[in-house]
């Protein structure tokens, strides 16, 4: 989010690689079929830094969400948390771990407990971490301080949520995020059940927090607009596999996969002067997780698709520096800075997007 | 200045008019008294072109087009106001009267497919049940009748996917047999309630131009409800901003969206996060929309407007001309008018420095 | 401090307001908003009473047996108010016998109900949250129970064991179990799914804590309503099994035994098997009415119908009737 | 919908096997019926003799053996009481029941379907309010007080009908009117809130957006939609009508299984016992499965492969072929080949 304090390469307080998941789904008439949510989810976040995962829905970015929070198993792949792999910490560890990488969910009706009073929902994780403030007067001090922080005034803990706006419950699940001092934050959709003008209130929330407690987000979501505005770099999932990632600018500038192309020629502009001359409308929708097609998942859709896409699968290339599109794990700027995609013919120009130069 | 869109160029006055509202009044029946939820909305949809009905959730957009349908829930009633469908109106006309007109001049697609479309019944029969009822034909009739509906909105294989149930479909596709039913006997009007709301963005743009397509074959006139600002520049001839059952300001999407002439739309226009140089401030409106059951006497937008005044706080401001066929309902419209007058010449819409008063 | 930051202009302390009360207006006012809900609960509360004192003040009056009064007509002053209700065959009083069943017949119908409602609730809510096999284990047992006619069960198991009290509780207990089970499984397994349980599993609270703190305040309350319809549904069938012989068994006296002693006197002295079936039915209603009120009030998305005051309450009923 | 009814059949048999263990051992359990069926004075020869003829000496595992064995051959031993052969006695038995059981849900059925619908078009309303006192009425009148009070006013006090016996229409109004109440006000009730739900749900604004009549929108839509959570509930009804049965039988003397069952409880008749049991369970496990095809049928989000014929899988149709017409301003051509 912040653009002047560069998130320093190197240090990455999460690495994923080739993380899979896939859940067995009975359909109908006995038999069960294998559903691959996860197929091979390669990331990485640095510290302070906001790393943007967009997709389409059914492409797998919640369940990459709850997989990193460790409410699913994978079946295969490695996650690094500050070099840890979590998944093999038990008891003491687990729970020192699970302080450290918080969640804030979509719909700010649904994710509290109308039952509990604000201050009771935010601090409800201090029931599990009894060590961390010890006594109702250190627990009092650290939920003013986290109403004061997200906005809220002291007096809202004793409102139970019915009395909040969208706006406030959303103020509310970002706080018991923040309660035990978390180093990474997954935003699930945090501003899509929003209306545009609290939307905005609570984006700005976001980047301050950050600014003033240097905490890395990935923030998901399906809106480009949003993530255009939010994110430091960007992801862009397909069908449970990340088909480009690289500096938010380069990939909203240049998109390499055809995909990308068409999400950013699809959504609607507010600003005419933005809008595509030739715009890319896909053909048919999301193919069924349960029967993907064969080597390059986008290939039922892709106009560019050939032969090839269908019996191999396209490993990464990457646009180098120099702007040209080398085949291969490029070798200039550091991994985090990479521009890459997932595609046998990538889109040579802007033009051929139908993007108007930047 | 921007290039009208095509149908616009169209000279104003051969436009013939399909749907003309003046001050519509909708009342809600609450234990603790009635709430007027639709306050004396007038605007007028014209052949051939898209008007859209913008403002937030519980602005009131989506219980006037209900009204105009006639499809209130039990609790709602028209308290008031003209709806004139070619020149009938609606408000008047009893029961019989209004069923006959359901269907053959007036049509509606709703938000969410999934639960529109009766679960139990085939895909075909429902296609087929405006036919039973308003051309009296058989099962075989009306089926042959659905089958070409689906052949138009660009289903594959009708003939064998008419037999097939909504929950066999993607949303993309249920969407387009909610739209097939709209248009089964031409109708005049269609209102599109949040059609793609419900919808991935890829999937989004090909329901808009099926809709663009529809409305130039049938040359019908369409009321668009949505809260999504691009929808509205990209798809939209006029535009209706509401705000709190009140209409703010209505005219030409073009000279609105650049010359706004109400704070409300131009604090909605720079909360969207288009290009405005990353990771700064969006400017948000603060605070919320005000409940329905309680809104201020005088304007409704005095809690959020940046430039509130006294006379704000009594009287309640009419909609006053303020440009061509544009309204504005603001004692201070015109502060705005003279700011729009000199654009400043680059594209963003960043706001001219108001005197914050606050 | 930025404008958009929103934070709100005045930072005065409001005075801090006592502790949150979530029920609005205490659950006893809103019981006297309801009429039938009231007469409901104080036809059980006589009948809880009576139950309770009652067999120590009329006990020996209930087993004198005098001959002189055989079947007596009911409410005939010229008796005596000992005999206001008239005599059975044994010329007993049948107020005083009425009064000794009422403790038999809750004896039996109130452990009942409470054990069938607390082993099949918490056995629900634990299938329901851990899903899986555990929870289709669980509901292949209860549709083995539900598959067979209860009252058939009850009948063989009670004669193969004698039919103490103790043995009729159990059975009856055991045949509805699975009504709490299912229940309580549909709701929590639908809770389990919410995003505030998941929420809670992110900061690492355990299971069992968040069945306590979000499962369990959720589902207590439609259990209770159940419950209390349970009660009516338990008490019928004690009478049911009394009246087939094989519940109550003589010289311990209940309702449902009464209705089946006075039987075959049916043309004679029509009370003896009629005034004990009204009690059971009077106190039954009297459940249903309490059970209804009990859904409204602890649904937090219909307890406003209760919290209204006098004249909005007739505008809505109004309201309701002329909407379609 | 084969492999769908087999996997139904399968895992609903469970139960019916073990109720019918269960009974066979409780059975056994209640002593030797030798002491009731031999007069007071019987020497230990005769009792022996009993015994044995019976097989009532072998270990219980044994008993059980023989006798499912026999089950094979349909053979379901012999009435203690009467000689006679067990299954033939619950079979002559069972129409009686079935009859009484059938005709009172129909009705049920019919009644609840009127009063239920017409009590959720006017919530609250005066019928929505009688409705719910008659439900919650029926669930509180014990069914053998009912009885007693119809005996007592329509045959003592009034003399129309008969106590008790099957001669003639008159003689089924009283048993089947008792057996009515208790699945007449739960169907109601349900019936009632299934409209209500289907009546608020978006699908009933379609067909009223289509110009459909009240009574298409109520009969076609709402009743539709409303018919299959009844039906899951009167198959329930249906098996707890078995336990109404039993009382109303036993009272109006109607020659039912439910009465056999209980008079071979009382006398110790295990063959018979046992055949009433095995012939009520395999009754409600017909039941259950027909529920199953039923609520198939009326919603076709439980059918495994229905709708789209022809041979491919069930999938989501998600591929479109855009029509001919090039107004669409869709530039570069896509062409790509899709699904």
């Amino acid at each position: 989010m912040s653009t002047h304090t560069m998130a320093n390469p190197g240090k990455n307080v999460l690495e994923v690689q080739d993380l899979s998941k896939s859940f067995t789904v009975s359909a109908g008439s006995g038999g069960s079929r294998k559903l691959k949510a996860l197929d091979g989810i390669s990331l990485s976040v640095g510290k302070g830094e906001t790393l943007g995962l967009v997709g389409e829905s059914g492409c797998g970015k919640s369940t990459l969400a709850r997989t990193l929070m460790m409410l699913e198993t994978p079946d295969s792949g490695s996650v690094r948390f500050d070099g840890a792999d979590p998944f093999a910490f038990k008891g003491k560890e687990l729970l020192a771990w699970r302080r450290r990488v918080q969640m804030v969910f979509q719909d700010p009706f649904a994710s509290l407990n109308a039952r509990m009073s604000a201050g009771q929902i935010i601090s409800e994780p201090f029931a599990t971490h009894k060590d961390l403030y010890r006594g109702s007067a250190a627990r009092s001090k650290r939920l003013n301080e986290l109403l004061d922080l997200v906005g809220l005034r002291s007096t809202d803990a004793y409102k139970t949520p019915q009395e909040f706006s969208g706006g406030q419950r959303q103020r509310i699940g970002i706080a018991r995020a923040l309660a035990l001092g978390p180093d990474l934050l997954i935003l699930d959709e945090p501003v899509s059940a929003l209306d545009l003008s609290v939307q905005a209130q609570v984006l700005n929330l976001l980047n301050e927090l950050q600014q003033q407690l240097g905490v890395s987000y990935i923030f998901i979501s399906h809106d480009l607009s949003v993530v255009r505005h939010v994110t430091d770099r960007v992801a862009v999932m397909y069908l449970g596999r990340i088909i480009e990632t690289g500096v938010t600018e380069d990939v909203f500038d240049r998109p390499l996969h055809p995909y990308t192309a068409a999400l950013m020629s699809a959504s609607p502009k507010l600003d005419p002067a933005m809008r595509p001359a030739k715009r890319i409308v896909l053909k048919g929708e999301l193919p069924s997780p349960l029967d993907p097609p064969s080597g390059c998942r986008f290939r039922t859709r892709c106009w560019k698709a050939q032969d090839i896409c269908a019996s191999r699968r396209p490993e990464a290339t990457g646009l180098g520096a120099d702007g040209n599109i080398s085949l291969g794990l490029p070798t200039i700027g550091p991994a985090e800075r990479a521009h890459m995609a997932e595609c046998h013919f990538p889109v040579s120009s802007p033009a051929e997007a139908g993007l108007v130069p930047a | 200045m921007m290039e009208l869109l095509d149908s616009q160029r169209a000279a104003e006055k051969t436009l013939t008019t399909v749907l003309a509202v003046t001050g519509l009044d909708v009342d809600i029946r609450t234990p603790t008294g009635t709430v007027r939820v639709v306050n004396k909305v007038s605007f007028t949809a014209y052949q051939g072109q898209t008007l859209a009905l913008l403002g937030e959730s519980g602005c009131g957009k989506s219980m006037t087009a209900k009204a105009i349908a006639g499809l209130l829930d039990p609790v709602a009633s028209v308290a008031g106001g003209v709806v004139a469908l070619e020149g009938k109106d609606l408000n008047t006309m009893s029961a019989r009267a209004r069923r006959a007109v359901a269907g053959p001049s007036l049509g509606i697609v709703f938000q969410d497919a999934l639960t529109a479309l009766n679960p139990v019944y085939t895909v075909g029969t429902q296609l087929g049940e405006a036919f039973r009822i308003h051309r009296g034909m058989n099962k075989k009739q009306a089926r042959l009748q659905a089958i070409e509906l689906m052949r138009r909105v660009g289903i594959p294989e009708p003939e064998v996917r008419a037999s097939a149930y909504p929950h066999q479909f993607s949303g993309g596709m249920r969407q387009r047999i909610l739209i097939a039913m709209a248009v089964a006997l031409s109708p005049r009007l269609l209102i599109a309630d949040e059609p793609t709301t419900a919808l991935d963005v890829t999937v989004q743009a090909q329901i808009m131009a099926l809709l663009r397509r529809l409305r130039e074959e049938e040359n019908m006139a369409v009321v668009l409800i949505t809260h999504d600002l691009a929808v509205v520049a990209e798809e939209a001839d006029n535009v209706v901003v509401m705000y709190a059952g009140n209409v703010v300001e209505r005219g030409p999407v073009a000279t609105v969206f650049s010359a706004p002439t109400h704070p409300y739309t131009k604090g909605l226009l720079e909360s969207v996060p288009t290009h405005a140089v990353r990771g700064d401030e969006l400017s948000s409106i603060p605070g919320s929309p005000p409940e329905l059951k309680n809104i201020p006497a005088g304007c409704v937008y005095q809690d959020r407007c940046p430039m509130v005044a006294a006379i704000c706080r009594e009287t309640r401001p009419e909609l006053r001309q303020t440009g061509e066929n544009q309204f504005s309902a603001c004692h201070f419209s015109d502060v705005l008018v003279t700011q729009a007058g000199n654009p400043t010449n680059d594209h963003s819409l960043t706001s001219p420095q108001l005197e914050d008063n606050q | 401090m930025t404008q958009t930051l929103n934070a709100p202009t005045g930072q005065q302390r409001a005075p801090k307001p006592s502790k949150v009360r979530l029920g609005g207006p205490s659950m006893f006012r809103m019981l006297l908003r309801d009429k039938f809900a009231t007469i409901g609960a104080l036809i059980l509360a006589v009948v809880i009473l009576v139950a309770l004192i009652g067999p120590t003040l009329m006990g020996e009056l209930a087993t004198k047996q005098n001959l002189m009064f055989m079947n007596k007509a009911p409410f005939d002053p010229a008796n005596g108010w000992a005999y206001i209700l008239g005599s059975d065959s044994l010329g007993r009083s049948m107020l005083a016998r009425l009064i000794v069943a009422t403790r038999t017949t809750l004896m039996v119908a109130v452990p009942a109900v409470l054990v069938a409602l607390l082993v099949g609730s918490l056995w629900g809510v634990w299938a329901g949250y851990h899903r899986g096999r555990r929870e289709n284990i669980s509901m292949r047992i209860a549709d083995i129970i539900m598959s067979f006619p209860s009252l058939l069960l009850a009948v063989v198991v009670l004669y193969v064991f004698s039919p103490s009290v103790a043995n009729i509780v159990l059975i009856l207990a055991l045949t509805r179990i699975p009504i709490y089970m299912r229940t309580a499984r549909a709701e929590s397994a639908e809770l389990q799914s919410r995003t505030f349980v998941d929420a809670a599993r992110t900061f690492g609270t355990k299971p069992n804590s968040i069945i306590a703190m979000h499962v369990i305040p959720v589902v207590t309350p439609t259990l209770l309503t159940l419950a209390t319809l349970e009660f009516c549904y338990v008490m019928l069938a004690e009478s049911s099994l009394s009246f087939l012989g094989i519940g109550i068994q003589p010289p311990d006296v209940s309702w449902g035994l009464m209705v089946a002693q006075g039987r075959q006197y049916l043309q004679t002295a029509w009370w003896l098997s009629i005034l004990p079936g009204a009690a059971i039915v009077i106190t039954a209603i009297a459940a249903n009415l309490l059970a209804a009120w009990l859904r409204i009030a602890t649904d937090p998305a219909q307890r406003w119908r209760l919290t209204l005051e006098k004249p909005a309450r007739k505008a809505l009923k109004s309201l309701s009737k002329e909407a379609k | 919908m084969l492999t769908y009814l087999r996997k139904r059949i399968i895992s609903s048999a469970l139960p019916l096997v073990v109720v019918v263990v269960g009974v066979f051992a409780l059975a056994r359990m209640t002593g030797n019926p030798a002491s009731l069926y031999l007069p007071l004075n019987a020497t230990d020869a005769m009792r022996a003799d009993f015994i044995a003829k019976n097989g009532l000496d072998q270990p219980v595992l044994v008993q059980m053996a023989d006798y499912f064995g026999g089950l094979l051959r349909l053979d379901f031993g012999t009435s203690l009481r009467t000689g006679e052969d067990a299954a033939a006695m619950a079979l002559r038995a069972f129409p009686a029941t079935l009859q009484l059981a059938a005709t009172t849900m129909v009705i049920a059925i019919i009644l609840a379907i009127i009063v239920g619908s017409a009590a959720a078009l006017k919530p609250n309303g005066l019928l929505d309010r009688l409705a719910s006192f008659v439900s919650m009425a029926a669930a509180s009148i014990p069914d053998f007080w009912l009885a007693i009070v119809g005996i007592w006013v329509f045959a003592i006090y009034l003399g129309w009908l008969p106590t008790s016996g099957v001669m003639g229409a008159a003689a089924w109004v009283l048993p089947v009117a008792t057996l009515l109440m208790r699945p007449f006000g739960a169907l109601v009730q349900v019936i009632r809130g299934a409209m209500v739900t289907s009546l608020s749900e978006p699908y009933i604004k379609l067909a009223r957006s289509k110009g459909a009549s009240e009574y298409r929108v109520v009969t076609a839509h709402a009743l539709r939609n409303a018919a299959a959570p009844a039906l899951t509930v009167a198959g329930d009804l249906t098996v707890g009508l078995v336990n109404g049965a039993v009382v109303v039988e036993t009272i109006f003397g109607w020659p039912g299984i439910g009465k056999l069952m209980i008079d071979s409880i009382l006398q110790r008749d295990f063959a018979v016992l046992q055949a009433c049991v095995l012939i009520t369970a395999i009754a409600i496990f017909i039941l259950n499965i027909l529920i199953d095809l039923g609520y198939a049928l009326l919603d076709p989000r439980v059918r495994p492969t229905a709708g789209a014929r022809g041979k491919r899988k069930a999938r989501t149709i998600t591929s479109t072929t855009e029509p001919t017409t090039p107004s669409e301003p869709t530039v570069p051509a896509v062409t790509g080949a899709n699904a």
